[in-house]
């Protein structure tokens, strides 16, 4: 395991670069996916083929083609920003559409009775969402929502190889193959470092759903 | 995939029968009458796959050399993709009997296998975009901290470059020297760095897009990666290249020799087998 | 009882008609509530009771037909429609209390949010009715924590405390546990004795004999019979509604 | 409709003339963002049948060749995906069923090895099937498709098998505890209970969980591309468009077959179900539950 | 109604209890049901009148006490008790039919898988027993397609086709439509004419009346009081029962 100790500052410094990719996606997907979200359950009609249309997309599509177009395909296209944007973009633009899935459902969960119980009492629907609707399905949002956010984690691993560089992903890949340390003991020390963040998150998740959870 | 190479050069004349001693990895490959060999896949003028599956370069020449050497004619041999990052596994888990893949030898390496050869002397070098006139060699990076430079994960010249880097955000890096290219043509990087040779693939594909600056700042002798120790197979590919010297020549005119300003390399004095 | 009527009905439907797709589950039903007036709807599954009861506050639309209550017809949308539901209390089969608000902060809910009233007034009220509906103790419990016949009551109540000028009930018991249908219905009796306007869909006999003015009975989506209680039970003119309380009555 | 009535009242005139307008606009923005799309890729030349012609004009020389090149990344992305799947699915099952009926001492380790398999990366494990099982001298070479292959195989059964018996299981436990207990006082035993009553109903139920874990595996088969060489779906694309020189054309036809491949997968899922529902709903309500588990763990 | 009775009880509790946690939810039960008797157990609601039912196929386990059923103890596990309780039919509140197989297969599943039948005679018997309760039309129809009258029916007779000694009933009548309910008591009733020994948990006092030897009250976990039918309702001796019936019948 001296492949682990003897570059302990090089997994740091992965660790750190993976944690902000995983920072910058977690902003960007929830607000992208919660937009979609809204156009999917919103009344106008385009606006919900469109968001049907991006979830069917992304949900289908790998994430590594979906990072191909971002670090090949808009450069070509003519937009240039560095590979951290485009990874981060990639793993944004694919997990939204997860996001959206996870609030949707989530607001879906709450009985319809709720709802008309809220309106019969004469509550506008600013209220109902406010008051009823939207506090219920926050319950029921937060484990689906928690565990697409930890695969988003995850896959942060994926973005890693499309230019990024100096992530915990490649930092393994720098350490094996230039350097010429075994592989298995440099991939259990990257192992060590996600299992660090999706356990950590995991354990998160819980104290939250305890918080949130609701007696029915 | 893999495959045989079509009548890209002329083909080394395949020996008739070799006599080999028994136990020997040639005696075993020449019996067998197949060879499996790690080459690239990616690279221009030294290992490139066309859309038929077909690899051609030079590389791919010099292991028909050697296999016609062992009475393997070119369609029995089989070419495998080895990116750089497993070139050692793929030797250590014999995988393929040699690795012929713009290989620089090195101590490092040396701890896991062994090396024939050198067949070629090249260079690191750099390249840029035609238009650029900021970057002038790699000590133009260290000047300019917002310059960025592409390599592929793994290889030598990445590790080489570092040196030269104000800042370690300065590297990208990829699987394959050809996904830096793309970004280099689309602007997401503004240098490439490797060895000359394939570098000089790209340029000449570029249509005049991509040149060389600088002077090649590093030595990178190609060898062929063999299983470690075998040193009756080590002596017997350089004795092979040696006696080969029209082919030799041929090989590289035919592929990597085509490019613009490349001249017919003299084959290196080979180092000591272990 | 034509006393109670004085001039206008209270709730007035003309000529309503609702489809489900290609279901008529409304078809062509007038009826007219006096203030006052306690009106029970019976009918076998499927018939459009619950439909009629809804389309009242419109928690569904009608796609024909006029319907109005105390003189102003009903809105179709938006803060009239907000206004005028605040004015008729709704009592579900699934009690459908707001599972993440305490028992008091349900029943304050409406009179904070939509009358405006304040924290310390809607509670004060939200108590005494909670006391009336016989669940005053549990106010700071969750809905979770209470018995189907106690959430009932919390419901009620919760209507109430709107100062309803009719209250809509939709099988408010056929969820309960036997010993706790009396709870309820004893509620219901008193609030029907206190002279408020109610339409009652359910399927007890013995409240519609005790407490209602007129039984209205529906099936296949009209209104076939219509009539005081007593001569609807013992001398029903129509073969469906005879069928029916064959059906329901003989064990 | 059903799915609105929670957010949303019936409309009146107001309201339709609301989302009338609202459609319009959004048409309008849509159809602008379209248009500036199109605009940036003409000037980029990006519709040029230099760039086109190989993968779309039958006369194009390349034509053959590339479309050969798919033709072998299809089908060795489905083999790898379906033996992944398969397997998969049977040692999910089986992890479900033992976690099920055995008692707590028995489930710590199954627990934990959910866990551990659950918080690494895919590619990470893909790593580890293709890379490392082979420097520690784990041989699959011999094995009809080779050590990458099985290799991926590998990894992608081991993360997917403990999501299936998450999935299995969650299953078996949103079935109404009755149907256990009807069977039981029919005189089965536990596992024909098991065998006969739940688990038929837990994968009904938990079909598009199910398929779209098995979108999953189908997708991640292209994580190899960048790990080792097996020529997948993906592999084909590059090497495509390293000869081509074409990575928008090229990576868009490549992704378009993976959303075609995964969308009739998600519609076949959407069918079958659609004729269970006809021939008998399921004891729980389908909906939102299992659509809760399938999005869970769908990333 | 003693001549029904040859010797030995049926069914004979000794002593038993039970626990949920703190609950102690069945507490020193004795009760003894001769072949061909039908005994109904009322209650209120959370009294343990499911708990008791349940134990006697060992759906639910004992704490102490001992329950014999035809002469033979209980077994705890396995085969033995897997044979044991094919031997007791049960039919439960909620049907549960298997939802995925047609209602000919939800008769005949038991008889292959467990009595190793051929498919032909389960068959055959099957649709008698169909025809029996009245849906031998819908043998190929899934539960759901069925409402829930038809439902409760086909759940009889899947338990009838075990050929059981002893049938049990959990409230099978408290989840049906009023109009439903009427359609199962009838083939309940006829079933007790034909001399089936039955445990009953109902809150139908009519069919108790018609149909049972004797009735059970609980309370609290305990039996109360143990009456013939005509004796309990006219004249319970514990208040408990008495205030339980007012509950329960005065609407
Ligand atoms: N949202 C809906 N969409 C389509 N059909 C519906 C809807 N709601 C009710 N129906 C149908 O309309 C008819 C009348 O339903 P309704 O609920 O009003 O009957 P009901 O008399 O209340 O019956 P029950 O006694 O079972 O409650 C039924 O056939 C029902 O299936
Ligand atoms: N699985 C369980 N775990 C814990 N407590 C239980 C469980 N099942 C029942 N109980 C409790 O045991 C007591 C008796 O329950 P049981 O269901 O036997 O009553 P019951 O007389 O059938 O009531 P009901 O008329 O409501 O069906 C109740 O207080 C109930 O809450
Ligand atoms: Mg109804
Ligand atoms: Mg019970």
């Amino acid at each position: 395991m001296e492949a682990v100790t003897e570059n302990l500052d090089a997994y740091v410094d992965g660790f750190l670069t993976s944690l902000s990719i995983i920072l910058w996606s977690l902003v960007g997907s929830l607000v992208l996916g919660l937009l979609i979200a809204a156009s999917r359950v919103s009344p106008v009609p385009p606006l919900r083929r469109f968001g049907l249309f991006w979830v069917t997309t992304f949900r289908n599509t790998p994430l590594t083609v979906v990072l191909v177009f971002c670090a090949f395909g808009l450069p070509e296209l003519g937009f240039n920003r560095s590979f951290f944007f485009f990874g981060v973009l990639g793993l944004v633009l694919y997990t939204s559409a997860f996001v959206c899935e996870a609030v949707r459902s989530g607001i879906n969960s709450v009985p319809a009775g709720q709802a008309e119980a809220a309106r019969s009492l004469g509550l506008t629907f600013s209220q109902c969402l406010g008051q009823v609707v939207l506090p219920q399905a926050l319950r029921t949002v937060v484990p689906p929502l928690g565990s697409v956010l930890i695969a988003m984690f995850k896959n942060s691993a994926v973005v890693g190889a499309f230019g990024v560089g100096g992530d915990l992903w490649s930092t393994g890949a720098t350490l094996t193959s230039a350097r010429g340390y075994e592989t298995l003991p440099v991939y259990i020390g990257v192992a060590i470092g996600y299992l660090i963040i999706t356990l950590t998150a995991g354990a998160l998740l819980q104290v939250l759903e305890r918080k949130v959870a609701i007696a029915r | 995939s893999g495959g045989e190479s079509e009548e890209a050069a002329a083909e080394p004349t395949v020996a008739e029968v070799p006599e080999f001693e028994a136990g020997t990895t040639m005696a075993e490959l020449a019996e067998q009458g197949t060879i499996t060999v790690g080459t690239k896949f990616d690279q221009p003028g030294f290992g490139l796959e066309n859309l038929e599956g077909d690899v051609e370069g030079f590389d791919v020449e010099i292991a028909k050399i050697i296999a016609a050497e062992l009475g393997i004619s070119p369609e029995k041999i089989k070419f495998v993709q080895t990116p750089s990052a497993i070139r050692e596994e793929v030797i250590e888990g014999g995988e393929v009997d040699m690795v012929v893949a713009t290989y620089t030898i090195n101590d490092k390496r040396r701890e896991r296998i062994s090396f024939a050869g050198p067949y070629y002397e090249a260079g690191q070098q750099i390249m840029v975009a035609a238009d650029n006139d900021e970057i002038t060699g790699p000590d133009s990076l260290k000047e300019n901290p917002d310059l960025t430079v592409c390599s592929v994960t793994g290889s030598t010249p990445a590790e080489q470059i570092k040196p030269y880097l104000a800042d370690p955000g300065q590297l990208t890096l990829f699987d394959e020297y050809s996904q830096c290219a793309d970004s280099l043509s689309n602007g997401q990087v503004d240098a490439v760095t490797t060895d000359n040779v394939i570098l000089l693939g790209f340029v000449s594909e570029s249509d005049g897009d991509f040149k060389l600056v600088g002077e090649q700042f590093t030595e990178e002798p190609y060898g062929v990666g063999i299983a470690k120790g075998d040193v009756a197979f080590c002596e017997f590919i350089n004795e092979t290249l040696a006696a080969n010297e029209e082919a030799y020549a041929e090989a590289w005119e035919s592929t990597a020799g085509q490019v613009e300003g490349a001249e017919t390399p003299e084959l290196p004095e080979p180092q000591p087998c272990s | 009882m034509t006393s109670r009527t004085n001039g206008e009905p209270l709730v007035r439907l003309a000529g309503i008609n609702k489809w489900f797709g290609d279901l008529h589950v409304l078809q062509d039903i007038d009826l007219s509530i006096d203030r006052g007036e306690v009106v029970v709807v019976i009918g076998p599954s499927g018939s459009g009771k619950s439909t009629l009861c809804r389309t009242i506050n419109r928690l569904e639309a009608i796609d024909r037909g006029e319907i109005t209550i105390d003189g102003q017809r009903l809105p179709e949308e938006g803060k009239e429609l907000a206004r005028l539901r605040s004015d008729v209390g709704m009592v579900f089969q699934s009690f459908n209390l707001f599972a993440h608000k305490t028992i008091l902060e349900n029943v304050t809910l409406g009179p904070i949010k939509v009358r405006k009233q304040s924290k310390a007034d809607a509670e004060k009220r939200a108590r005494e009715l909670l006391d009336r509906v016989g669940v005053g103790a549990q106010a700071d419990k969750y809905p979770a924590q209470l018995s189907g016949g106690q959430q009932q009551r919390v419901a009620i109540a919760r209507a109430l405390a709107m100062d309803p000028k009719v209250m809509l009930f939709d099988e408010p018991t056929s969820a309960l546990d036997p010993e706790m249908i009396n709870e309820v219905l004893d509620v219901m009796t008193s609030l029907a004795r206190d002279g408020m306007t109610m339409i009652v869909v359910t399927h007890e006999m013995g409240f519609a004999r005790r407490a209602a003015n007129r039984v209205v009975f529906m099936d296949g989506g009209r209104v076939v019979e219509s009539a005081e209680p007593e001569t609807f039970f013992t001398n029903p003119t129509s073969d469906r509604a005879k069928d029916f309380l064959s059906k329901i009555l003989n064990h | 409709m059903s799915e609105q009535s929670v957010l949303y009242d019936a409309q009146g005139p107001r309201a339709r003339r609301r989302t009338r307008i609202g459609t319009v606009v959004a048409l309008v923005v849509i159809a602008a963002l379209a248009f500036l799309a199109v605009r940036r890729l003409i000037d980029r030349e990006q519709f040029s049948m230099e760039r086109w012609g190989p993968l779309i004009d039958p006369g194009n020389e390349a034509f053959d060749a590339v479309w050969r090149l798919i033709g072998t990344g299809i089908v060795n992305t489905l083999t790898a995906a379906a033996v992944a799947m398969v397997l998969s699915i049977v040692l999910g099952t089986l992890i479900a069923v033992a976690r099920l009926s055995l008692g707590r001492p028995g489930r710590i380790p199954l627990i934990g090895l959910v866990e551990l398999c659950r918080g690494l990366p895919v590619v990470v494990l893909v790593y580890f099937g293709v890379r490392v099982l082979d420097d520690v001298g784990v041989d699959l070479s011999g094995l009809p498709g080779g050590q990458v292959l099985w290799g991926l195989i590998l990894a992608l059964t081991v993360y997917n098998m403990v999501i299936f018996a998450e999935v299995v299981r969650a299953g078996v436990n949103s079935l109404p505890r009755g149907q256990r207990e009807a069977a039981l006082a029919t005189g089965m035993t536990n596992g024909q209970a098991m065998r006969l009553v739940l688990l038929p109903q837990a994968f009904r139920v938990m079909l598009p969980a199910i398929i779209s874990q098995l979108v999953v595996v189908l997708k991640d088969t292209s994580l190899v591309a960048f790990i080792a060489n097996y020529d997948e779906l993906l592999s084909q694309g590059e090497s495509i468009q390293r000869n081509l020189d074409n990575p928008i054309q090229t990576f868009f036809v490549i992704a378009l077959i993976y959303v075609a491949i995964n969308y009739t997968l998600s519609k076949l899922a959407e069918y079958i179900q659609r004729r269970q529902g006809r021939a008998g709903r399921s004891t729980v309500q389908e909906t939102d539950d299992t659509e809760l588990v399938a999005v869970r763990d769908g990333a």
